[in-house]
């Protein structure tokens, strides 16, 4: 199956998951108030159901996923941090785009080549070898039939060193959760601390698997945290620490869950 | 042989026509059949017109095709069945969705480097062009300006795919949405940068 | 398809033997046919007197032999002439990319073995030196300390591309993009094969 095919029953949106896509292209779809989470939810029960992890298709969803999430980042950033940003928004817009439109691009002709492939269904073709008495009257070609120059030619192709490929636009896990992990236990031993406190000074990445080994400690009960409003302080504390009525938890960490 | 002259000699260059297809495994171009059977290019295209004739759709049960650059004999696909219970090897087997990308991408953006491919698909490409590389659908061409192997599809693609040339494969921008579209989300894509600039 | 019946049937399962013939290698036996078209032995045998009417010496390029206890097809001893020609033809100008450079390394940096060519590569140079060795330019020379085949250039090599001896290989210089590098060509070729890989 390809994921496109996934069936989605979302709060936002029923439907095929390559309908979703295009109606968040559109932006018919608001990606803003659609729980991306609910998406690997149904995608995971898909999996559940079929008892087989096809890795073709889950390596699909995942780049899909992810695309989404770059983009629902993104739309979220709104103008905050605007200085921390590598890439120009005009830039950052038109490279989205071209990306969108080569995928899609290739998505359809890939499937054009399967349509081809099936009408040519039944036909085969004759993989014999030559007659002895034919492949004995090969001749062998000529001496210094071949020019030398090739040879260096191709030396000097394999000498060349690729240039350094640039890596600035994909997240290199530069950052280990381990280490993060380290760090935010640190930090509870000797009391609550405010998210920033955590990251202060630290570039995207390690901001973003910080938060993940935060939500790791959430998961195994070592943390939990508050949010006042939205982009406002993170508290962090152990879980035995008083905790105010109201305190809103997960939820504000909101959209970055998904 | 020499060149179509008598009555009788249409009929016999479509034979040694037909030989000759029958013994190549890859295709034989106008120029090629006439170069081996001494004849004008003129004279084989009529007695590649005898043999098509000689082997139309319920005539024959192989079939004359214009593929890959040139012309080849293939079995008719109703013998498709009983050529399955014959021989083992399935014909081809499908290409997984990937393995489709991959060939897509190397068909038109021939030559191109695998990490281009990766490029475009968003992840990597390395088993895709493997497998494509084994069933001979793609070969490597040399290597780009920056060293890495790039590749292009073969005769054997042609063959399978039953395109003549690659210019048969339909324009790429064919899929693409309109220009309207295209503007618009453009202009969307511009405003949510600039929402955020401002 | 079901047994020969219809008036229509013998034609048909004629032109499914017909198929498979051309598919197949090997002569095949009636029962083999039989098998494979489900039909009877017997509309079979109806089946290949048509057939072998329809390949009558005269009427077709490729003739219908019974050889080895079963049948087969084969091109028709007239096209001999034209297709020695076609296949005779030597091809001289058909060094693939992967193969000039896997000369290229074996010639420069012998006695290199299959790893140590990958390697500088950046992929597989498997098919290449099969084909090398196929068309007598490399040959076998021994095992590297580690185990592996070592490969040389061969006396038809240097025949084949007017060398005298391995001296008159053109220096590499000429066509090195970074002249400034001091390293040996063997490890430089390594460093550079390795960052194309990575």
């Amino acid at each position: 199956m390809s994921i496109g095919a996934l069936e989605l029953d979302l709060e936002v949106f029923t439907g095929p998951f390559d309908l979703l896509l295009t109606l968040v292209l559109r932006e018919e779809v608001d990606l803003l108030e659609l729980q991306l989470a609910e998406v690997v939810l149904a995608y995971l029960d898909h999996l559940e159901q079929r008892g087989e992890l096809d890795l073709e298709t889950a390596t699909e969803f995942i780049v899909l996923i992810a695309a989404l999430l770059e983009l629902k980042s993104r739309l979220m950033l709104m103008g905050e941090e605007e200085q921390e940003l590598d890439i120009e928004p005009e830039q950052a817009a038109e490279e989205l785009l071209a990306r969108m439109l080569d995928a899609r691009r290739y998505r359809s002709a890939a499937a054009h080549l399967g349509e081809l492939l099936a009408r040519e269904r039944g036909v085969r073709f004759r993989e014999a070898p030559l007659p002895a008495k034919l492949r004995r009257t090969i001749v062998a070609p000529a001496e210094g039939s071949y020019d030398a120059q090739a040879l260096g030619e191709a030396m000097g192709r394999l000498l060349l060193m690729p240039p350094q490929i640039d890596l600035r636009h994909v997240a290199v896990p530069r950052v280990a959760v381990s280490e993060r992990l380290a760090l935010l236990r640190g930090l509870l031993r000797r009391g609550a601390f405010s998210f920033e406190e955590a990251v202060r000074g630290a570039d995207r990445m390690t901001v973003a698997v910080t938060l993940f080994a935060l939500l790791e400690l959430y998961k195994r009960g070592e943390a939990d945290w508050q949010q006042g409003e939205s982009f406002g302080e993170i508290a962090v504390h152990s879980p035995q620490a008083a905790m105010p009525a109201g305190a809103a938890t997960l939820a504000s960490a909101g959209g970055l869950a998904g | 042989m020499s060149d179509a002259q008598g009555p009788d000699d249409a009929p016999r260059l479509a034979r040694t026509i037909e030989s000759l297809l029958f013994l190549s495994t890859d295709p034989l171009s106008t120029a090629e059949l006439a170069e081996a059977t001494q004849a004008g290019e003129g004279a084989v295209a009529t007695a590649l017109a005898l043999l098509s004739e000689r082997h139309a759709p319920g005539r024959s049960g192989i079939a004359l095709r214009e593929l890959g650059g040139g012309w080849t004999l293939a079995s008719d696909p109703d013998s498709e069945d009983a050529a399955r219970r014959l021989f083992s090897r399935p014909r081809v087997s499908t290409l997984t969705p990937a393995q489709a990308e991959t060939l897509a991408i190397v068909a038109y953006l021939q030559p191109v480097s695998r990490p281009e491919i990766t490029r475009i698909r968003g992840v990597s490409a390395d088993s895709a062009v493997a497998t494509l590389l084994d069933r001979g659908l793609i070969e490597e061409a040399g290597h780009s300006q920056f060293g890495a192997v790039v590749y292009r599809t073969t005769t054997q693609f042609l063959k399978l795919f039953g395109l003549r040339t690659l210019d048969e494969l339909p324009d790429v921008a064919r899929w693409d949405p309109t220009p309207e579209e295209q503007a618009e989300l453009r202009d969307r894509l511009l405003k949510a940068g600039e929402a955020r600039a401002s």
